[in-house]
């Protein structure tokens, strides 16, 4: 995937850039960065999170927070001239019109009180003297360029009533509308499901070529990478640790922690067979659930959903975003009540039971959101010892199973006096797997438990479901849309679209030979499917 | 939406039901009674008895809350105790002066209050800001009859470029209308610019942190303009809540500005209403109170939706 | 009102084990420490902190009873008998000073006080049950509606005008104000995952409710509660200018300066000194208010 | 035009001067009624809208009407009107009753003329008919005068020298006057309540302000011309000033008065209510009242007022000045235990607020153990009519003002009625008191009614019926613009004209 254009003059080209906190801290936060990159051409920067990516890339932007970081050495060029240097007045010029960036959340990355038409069109009016009428047209064009349908309509639609999908491409168009010399995207696709990303990831490589954008692109999937990278830069807290073209990276790094970033990407191969001989722990029979008010309001999540659970099986829900998924855990957990159907755990339908005490200690819940389910009030060792504490059990003894677990996730008992946020996400995740597995529980429900994840400490918390797995035989109900991930530990698979499975089964049947189209749809979708990341290969082909 | 209009005036029926008996009840449960008030300090208690008497207040409690709101059914606030006219004249009469005192003052605090807000979340920790919220710190410390004073001193007297008292009505004519308002205006609005200020400031920080601030400033857009065109407009909703719930506060002030400022408004009349415990009038003026707080309510609700299109009725 | 925007992710900076600082940063102790460490905030410290003692030790403080009143001695200018001079009765004026902090800062807190603790029983209960919500608040929006001087006024003329019927009369509307609030955080945070997350472990409603629901409050509460504070002195002074206020010959800052207001032109410090006094108290709460909700409020916190 | 802004003492809200004692009502009635008879600046009965000849048995007494008297609504003014309106009167007035009592017949004898035939010789009829304040006899038509007293009337129809604008009234706020083009004044000069009511201004409004420092603003600037009653502590702020005047009418001044409930203990034991004649003092009251070094006030013995012909100075010193030990020795001797005693005080009325805190300081001085209760002039006036104990809802001690005139009249004057449960509400019961002040209304020479006064004035302060507590001047604040408003018992605003 070589670009052949003029290669001589890098549209940007970061010398040596060290970014430190105000005031200044033990370590900058980014020491001396150097890398450039020609127009046309894509760099990727991989790291895992907190290594410096966001950072660099706003520092381009002339948009570090005044108030908290700065740039304290180095030139960051964009065509020859250092925007650390220029005035404020000329950076805002800058802005959009040479170097636009495109944001991680396109959910919060618009504002939502005014329609995408004028917060589009705003970017217009402040670098062009177009008349009104001429920037209307040149929007609507704009948006028709990133394949929104129905522009008229969406001109003039707030954030809110647009998909996320839809609403990453209003970013894209509002950075690329004044045909800016380089794109910094960061992390444009994390927060959207498969398919979305692939459509976007299209998007961007098609206006690139047209134009001949620089694209700085950040992200920490190495499947996006291997997809649109023409060349990588691998950072590591706040260090440049090696920078390289697309395929010498993935196949040959020459850093170790490139080779543990690289390798811990999982396979699409899977790996475990479903286990017949056990028996069941959970059997979800006919299971619908309906949101709201019947009438207009009213949404089917989930529609006659039945699946099984056998003793220490890993069981994998897959489907894209708003397919049901988190609605069939919720009512298996009963944090929901199920409109209709039957939840029999080990023989007991607990669909109808008022009193969920008891129920409550068998099945235990992993959140989607590592960040949002542990309260920032709490010491880890009140989270861990909570249920616990609750079933009755002494302090002393809860307080010394609890640090335990910890050990068991692979964290020191010293940390129990600790709060969330003095953990990073991973860890995190690790703490609240520990409050679930410390309940010792048969079923253990994780919804998405590993999607926010860098994929480093991805394979880290995978290892260790496959490990407490083994150790106490644990049931586990996993919910993913990453089929890498499903792939990796998941005995059976059911696929859901739309509020129905549309298909179930052994992993290895299910995602090497899908019997139904969006299944397929699922796989194809999935980016770099033909390359073996822990092997540093492409995959022979075919199984 | 006009469903939605319906339901909540609807649903403001049970509040204003409940004020009006909790009004009846505690007004009744006070000592003291209007035919004293009509017979003067010095008369006899047979006098007092046969006033009380033709004055209905002889009867059973309960007797006279049913005749009440009877009568409120059918649109009849009663008559004064003591001046005999009919309540709703009187309110009819004073709530010009109240309206406008309070419409000057409420907009006064937003015209002020805002951009002190905005100007103090931009210069965030440095002297402006200090500067803005330590004076809106005073603003709330100093009751606002001493204010008044203040401002009676230096613009009324020293100055004079407005009377010290009194109040005109818009009909005749603007400028002896507005030379009235501007001073009480000014008193009453004190504490709320400075609550509507720090609202603003507080609100307006809050959403400089989200992300799409960060998008509008990647547009290249001046600090102003992120402030002005992205900022605030997502800080509409809790300024607009606390201006409606300064308009439903007002009231206290309102009493005092209208003495200080010698205005014949409502709150007044309530003051003196209760002092003469001409409980008829009491009861029709603060169940119109309790009407004008739930339009308020609603009215903030509907700016609501007009301020933040994700919000849908 | 509905709204559909998900609340913004905490964005959090992540740590590897080996950089954490020591643990418990967070803890109460840390906060204080945290709020002491600005400077403005240990002026309002020390500020309150004398005001407090000075009430506490009033006899110790002045030798004059505020009570005692000698018309023959009205209204004299400061002096080395009477440090602030007297007032229209002859009273003491710094005496009346020193002790008026004790009602203020008790009609102040009081209302804080009260307000907050009945706010927050029935902001819980109705942000968690939806029919107790249906119910009380038609009551607290009846409350609510009425204005709160006049219910004051009434209040105070129905029972007389006592401390205790003032503190009432001032307290009970603030209490539909923070129920509203508190009620709006039960009811934002009961869908929060982690409070999802301890009903999966069985915790139960009160220490759901006490544990993971109204630490989320204390933010909000305390900046509501600084208001509350200054309101509740500036109303108590409104109470007075109307004639319905602390009983006249208990001295508070409040009715200090209503009495004074017929000297405002004659005789301006019998306004000035309670109000620097007011000012002052105010000034302090609100600051270190702001500080501390700085610091409990992690959306305050700075961050990318 | 010319107009007058006068800032009244009171908001008027009601339009009833008969059936009320407020003063606002009083000074209302003399803008738009007539009295019969007036009392001249000297205080001799003079006619106004009649003349009169007593009969030789000294029983009758018939009236004759002058000519040209019209009422607003153009009609001519009837003995009947004047039966009617004198009928209603005496019903509510203290004076008015004792009149009644006397009385054997009233009637109009033709249009002009009417008589009232009393039991025996009195001269209590020019006394009454005259009477300046309280309630005076102010004559109304006959439809609105046969009106129930029961029913305030809503009719501003008199026949006095000011029209009332009802378009312009607006209870609480504002009253406007107009000249009333069409009234005959007499042809005396004017003096006192008496003589021609001769209106020089167009029109004369009736502003309320709430707040005195306002009014007192409003004044300096110009906006005002007249403030009824200003607080004695503000008067610096003009005086020295020629744009205005003080003006002071000694006949409105007021008299501070304590009053004691006899039916609850401790003060139904004489020995405790003469601790609190000891014990109380009038001077710093006063003080707390107008201000130290003012000559606005007196101290004065006498319970009718030191500044008509029934002045003593019966016990002066225990009256005027403050006797703590004597007061603590009084209590030791009854025995008291200390248990408090409960005094009301109103806190909405400026003129009255600063007595409660003066009575507690020095009751407390005298040994007493005191509870200020405070609250509003409403649940004052609701209290005191109440006989029970303290706790449900009784009282002990409570204190007012009254207008000299209303003082100085023996017979009207409630602070010395002591008929126990039909005196005014404290409700002493010393009979002879009651006998004497029949006797007074009787007597028709001065020399025995100075006599029965005196005796009455002894009663009272032996029996501490009432406790005087000085008297203070009320002051005016006029523009220097006005002039010529007579020297009566009310601010009347005949004869005043304003310069421009
Ligand atoms: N405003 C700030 N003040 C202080 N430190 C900051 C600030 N913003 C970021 N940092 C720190 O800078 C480091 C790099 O952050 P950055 O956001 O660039 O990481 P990233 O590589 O983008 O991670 P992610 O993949 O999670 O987005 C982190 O350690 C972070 O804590
Ligand atoms: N409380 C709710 N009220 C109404 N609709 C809801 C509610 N919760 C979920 N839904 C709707 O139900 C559908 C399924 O949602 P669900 O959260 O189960 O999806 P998911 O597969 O878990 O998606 P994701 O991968 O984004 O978590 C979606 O359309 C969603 O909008
Ligand atoms: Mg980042
Ligand atoms: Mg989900």
């Amino acid at each position: 995937m070589t670009n052949q254009a003029e290669t001589d003059l890098p549209v940007l080209s970061v010398r040596n850039v060290t970014i430190d906190t105000i005031p200044g801290g033990a370590k900058p936060i980014v020491r001396d960065i150097s890398f450039d990159v020609r127009a046309g051409e894509t760099v990727c920067v991989v790291g895992e999170s907190g290594s410096g990516k966001s950072v660099t890339s706003m520092a381009m932007m002339g948009l570090l927070p005044k108030d908290a970081l700065r740039v304290t050495g180095g030139q960051i060029l964009l065509d020859g001239e250092d925007v650390l240097s220029v005035s404020e007045g000329r950076m805002r010029a800058l802005r959009a019109s040479k170097v636009s960036m495109v944001f991680q959340e396109p959910m919060t990355a618009l504002n939502p009180v005014k329609t995408v038409g004028e917060q589009v069109d705003e970017v217009l009016r402040i670098h062009t003297k177009d008349s009104r009428a001429e920037r209307r047209r040149k929007v609507l064009s704009m948006m028709e360029r990133v394949h929104l349908p129905d522009v008229e309509r969406i001109y003039r639609s707030y954030p809110h009533q647009l998909s996320g999908g839809q609403r990453q491409r209003i970013v894209i168009a509002m950075a690329l509308i004044l045909r800016p010399r380089l794109l910094l995207a960061d992390e444009p696709t994390t927060a959207l499901d498969v398919t979305t990303q692939k459509q976007i990831l299209k998007l961007i490589k098609e206006l690139q070529e047209e134009e001949g954008t620089a694209v700085v692109f950040v992200t920490h999937d190495f499947g996006v990478v291997s997809e649109i990278a023409d060349r990588i830069v691998v950072m590591n807290r706040g260090d440049l640790v090696e920078t390289g073209d697309c395929r010498q990276i993935l196949s040959a790094p020459r850093q170790d922690y490139t080779r543990m970033l690289v390798s811990s990407v999982p396979s699409m191969q899977p790996r475990c067979a479903p286990l017949t001989d056990q028996p069941k722990v959970l059997e979800v029979v006919g299971l619908s659930k309906r949101y709201g008010k019947p009438g207009k309001s009213e949404v089917l999540a989930a529609s006659d959903i039945t699946f099984t659970v056998r003793k220490g099986e890993i069981t994998g829900i897959i489907g894209e975003s708003g397919s049901g998924k988190s609605t069939v855990a919720r009512c298996v957990m009963r944090l929901t009540d199920p409109t209709e159907g039957a939840v029999v755990l080990q023989g007991q339908d607990i669909a109808p039971v008022r009193n969920l005490r008891a129920v409550r200690q068998k099945v235990q819940y992993i959140f989607q959101d590592p960040y949002r389910s542990l309260n920032p009030r709490r010491t880890i060792a009140q989270s861990l010892m909570e249920g616990l504490v609750n079933y009755g059990m002494p302090e002393r003894e809860a307080r010394e199973k609890a640090a335990r677990t910890l050990e068991l996730v692979n964290l020191p008992a010293a940390v129990m006096e600790r709060y969330p946020h003095q953990f990073s996400g991973g860890q995190r995740q690790r703490i609240a797997i520990a409050r679930a597995i410390v309940m010792e529980p048969d079923l253990l429900i994780a919804d998405e438990a590993v999607s926010a994840l860098d994929v480093s400490v991805q394979a880290q918390v995978l290892a260790l479901f496959e490990d407490i797995r083994e150790r106490t035989g644990i049931s586990v109900l996993f919910i993913t849309h990453d089929l890498r991930v499903a792939a990796q530990i998941c005995n059976a698979l059911v696929v859901m679209q739309k509020g129905c499975i549309v298909e179930q089964g052994a992993t290895r049947d299910v995602l090497t030979n899908p019997s139904h189209p969006y299944t397929r749809a699922l796989i194809d979708a999935a980016p770099a499917p033909d390359w073996d990341f822990q092997n540093f290969r492409p995959l022979p082909l075919a199984v | 939406m006009l469903s939605f209009i319906i339901k909540r005036i609807l649903s403001a029926i049970p509040v204003l039901f409940m004020v009006a008996i909790l009004v009846f009840l505690v007004l009744r449960l006070a000592p003291g009674d209007p035919a004293v008030m009509i017979a003067g300090p010095n008369a006899t208690p047979d006098q007092l008895q046969q006033l009380r008497e033709s004055m209905g207040l002889t009867r059973p409690l309960l007797e006279q809350l049913i005749i009440w709101l009877t009568n409120m059914a059918h649109g009849d606030m009663g008559t004064s105790l003591i001046s005999g006219k009919p309540a709703t004249e009187l309110i009819m009469d004073r709530f010009g002066p109240t309206l406008a005192l309070s419409l000057s003052t409420v907009v006064l605090a937003i015209v002020v209050a805002i951009p002190l807000g905005v100007v103090a979340a931009w210069q965030r920790g440095k002297v402006l800001d200090r500067l803005v919220m330590g004076l809106s710190v005073l603003g709330f410390s100093v009751p606002v009859f001493i204010i008044g004073y203040v401002l009676i001193l230096v613009f009324a007297r020293i100055l004079g470029w407005f009377p010290v008292q009194g109040y005109q009505p818009l009909s005749n004519g603007f400028v002896p209308f507005a030379q009235r308002l501007v001073l009480p205006s000014v008193a009453l609005s004190f504490p709320y610019i400075a609550l509507i200020a720090r609202i603003v400031r507080t609100n307006v920080i809050e959403v400089m942190n989200e992300d799409y601030i960060r998008t509008a400033r990647a547009k290249g857009l001046k600090e102003s303009a992120v402030l002005m065109g992205h900022a605030l407009g997502n800080a509409a909703v809790p300024i607009i809540t606390i201006i409606g719930v300064s308009i439903a506060m007002l009231i206290g002030g309102v009493v005092v500005t209208e003495s200080v400022f010698n205005i014949p408004g409502l709150g007044r009349l309530v003051l003196e209403s209760v002092l003469a415990r001409d409980y008829t009038v009491i009861q029709a003026v603060i169940l119109l109170f309790s009407a004008i707080y739930v339009v308020i309510n609603l009215v903030v609700d509907l700016l609501y939706g007009v301020f933040d299109p994700r919000i849908r009725y | 009102m509905s709204s559909d925007t998900p609340a913004p992710e905490p964005q959090s900076q992540t740590l590897s084990l080996p950089e954490m600082e020591g643990g418990g940063a967070s803890g109460l102790r840390a906060v204080l420490g945290g709020i002491l460490s600005s400077w403005s905030a240990r002026i309002s410290a020390a500020v309150l902190l004398i005001i407090v003692l000075m009430s506490v030790f009033a006899p110790l403080v002045t030798s004059h009873d505020p009570i005692q009143l000698d018309p023959a001695i009205r209204l004299q200018p400061p002096s080395a008998a009477h440090l602030l001079g007297t007032d229209s009765y002859g009273r003491d004026m710094f005496a009346r000073i020193v002790y008026g902090s004790r009602i203020s800062l008790l009609v102040g807190a009081g209302t804080v006080i009260v307000a907050l603790l009945f706010g927050m029983i029935i902001g819980v209960l109705t942000g968690y049950f939806r029919w107790v919500d249906a119910v009380l608040m038609r009551v607290m929006d009846g409350l609510m509606a009425i204005p709160g001087v006049l219910l004051a006024i009434a209040l105070v003329a129905i029972s007389g005008g006592t401390l205790v019927t003032v503190l009432v009369a001032i307290a009970v509307p603030e209490i539909p104000r923070v129920a509203r609030m508190v009620r709006g955080v039960i009811m934002g945070v009961r869908n929060e995952p982690y409070v999802e997350a301890a009903s999966v472990l069985g915790t139960g409603m009160w220490p759901m409710v006490w544990r993971h629901m109204l630490p989320n409050t204390v933010a909000p509460l305390i900046v509501q509660g600084t208001y509350i504070f200054a309101a509740a002195i500036m109303t108590e002074s409104i109470l007075s200018f109307l004639g319905a206020g602390i009983p006249p010959e208990i001295p508070s800052w409040g009715n200090m300066m209503a009495d004074g207001r017929l000297y405002f032109l004659l005789k301006p410090e019998l306004i000035f000194f309670p109000g620097v006094m007011v000012s002052l108290t105010v000034l302090s709460v609100n600051m270190l208010g702001d500080v501390l909700r700085d610091r409990l409020d992690p959306r305050m916190a700075k961050r990318l | 035009e010319t107009t007058i802004n006068a800032v009244m003492n009171a908001p008027l809200r009601a339009l009833d001067p008969a059936i009320s004692t407020a003063y606002i009502l009083r000074n209302y009635g003399y803008m738009i009624y007539d009295t019969l008879l007036a009392r001249d600046e000297a205080g001799k009965v003079q006619p106004q809208m009649a003349s009169w000849t007593v009969s030789d048995d000294g029983k009758t007494y018939t009236f004759t009407l002058r000519d040209g008297l019209k009422w607003h609504d153009g009609t001519p003014v009837t003995a009947a009107d004047c039966v009617a309106s004198i009928a209603r009167w005496d019903q509510v007035d203290k004076t008015g009753q004792v009149m009644a009592s006397l009385m054997e017949t009233m009637q109009a004898v033709d249009e002009k003329t009417f008589t009232l035939t009393f039991k025996e010789p009195t001269g209590i009829a020019l006394l009454a008919l005259s009477k300046p304040s309280g309630i005076p006899p102010f004559m109304m038509q006959k439809k609105v005068a046969e009106t129930p007293v029961s029913t305030p009337i809503t009719s501003t129809i008199g026949s006095g020298p000011f029209k009332f604008d009802a378009s312009a009234y607006q209870p609480g706020v504002k009253a406007v006057f107009l000249k009333n083009e069409d009234y005959v004044p007499r042809s005396e000069p004017s003096s006192g309540m008496a003589g021609g009511k001769v209106v020089k201004v167009d029109k004369v409004v009736w502003t309320t302000m709430p707040d005195p420092m306002t009014a007192m603003n409003a004044m300096m600037s110009g906006e005002i011309d007249f403030i009824e009653q200003a607080p004695h502590d503000l008067l610096p702020l003009v005086e020295g000033n020629p744009d205005f005047k003080l003006q002071t009418f000694a006949k409105q001044g007021s008299q501070n008065l304590v009053r004691l409930n006899w039916t609850q203990p401790p003060f139904d034991n004489l020995k405790y209510r003469e601790a609190a004649l000891e014990a109380l003092g009038q001077q710093s009251m006063l003080s707390a009242q107008v201000g130290n070094g003012k000559d606005a006030s007196t101290t004065c013995a006498a319970v009718f007022g030191c500044s008509g012909p029934y002045a003593t100075d019966y016990k002066a010193d225990d009256i005027i000045k403050p006797h703590p030990e004597k007061s603590k020795e009084l209590l030791k001797e009854a025995g008291y235990d200390g248990s408090p005693i409960m005094l009301m005080q109103a806190t909405d009325l400026a003129s009255l607020a600063p007595q409660g805190p003066v009575i507690a300081q020095q009751l407390r001085d005298g040994g007493f153990k005191v509870d200020v209760v405070a609250m509003d002039w409403a649940s004052v006036v609701a209290r005191r009519s109440s006989k029970a104990p303290v706790a449900e809802g009784g009282w002990n001690i409570f204190s007012t003002t009254n207008v000299l005139p209303d003082v100085g009249d023996p017979v009207g004057f409630i602070g010395t009625a002591a008929g126990g449960d039909s005196a005014w509400f404290g409700w002493p019961n010393v009979p002879k008191i009651e006998e004497l002040r029949a006797a007074f209304a009787r007597a028709s020479d001065t020399e025995t009614q100075v006599k029965i006064a005196k005796e009455i004035d002894q009663l009272a302060i032996d029996n501490v019926v009432m406790i005087p507590m000085g008297e203070f001047a009320n002051i005016n604040v006029v523009s220097s613009k006005l002039s010529g408003m007579p020297e009566a018992e009310a601010p009347v605003f005949w004869n005043v004209t304003k310069s421009e």
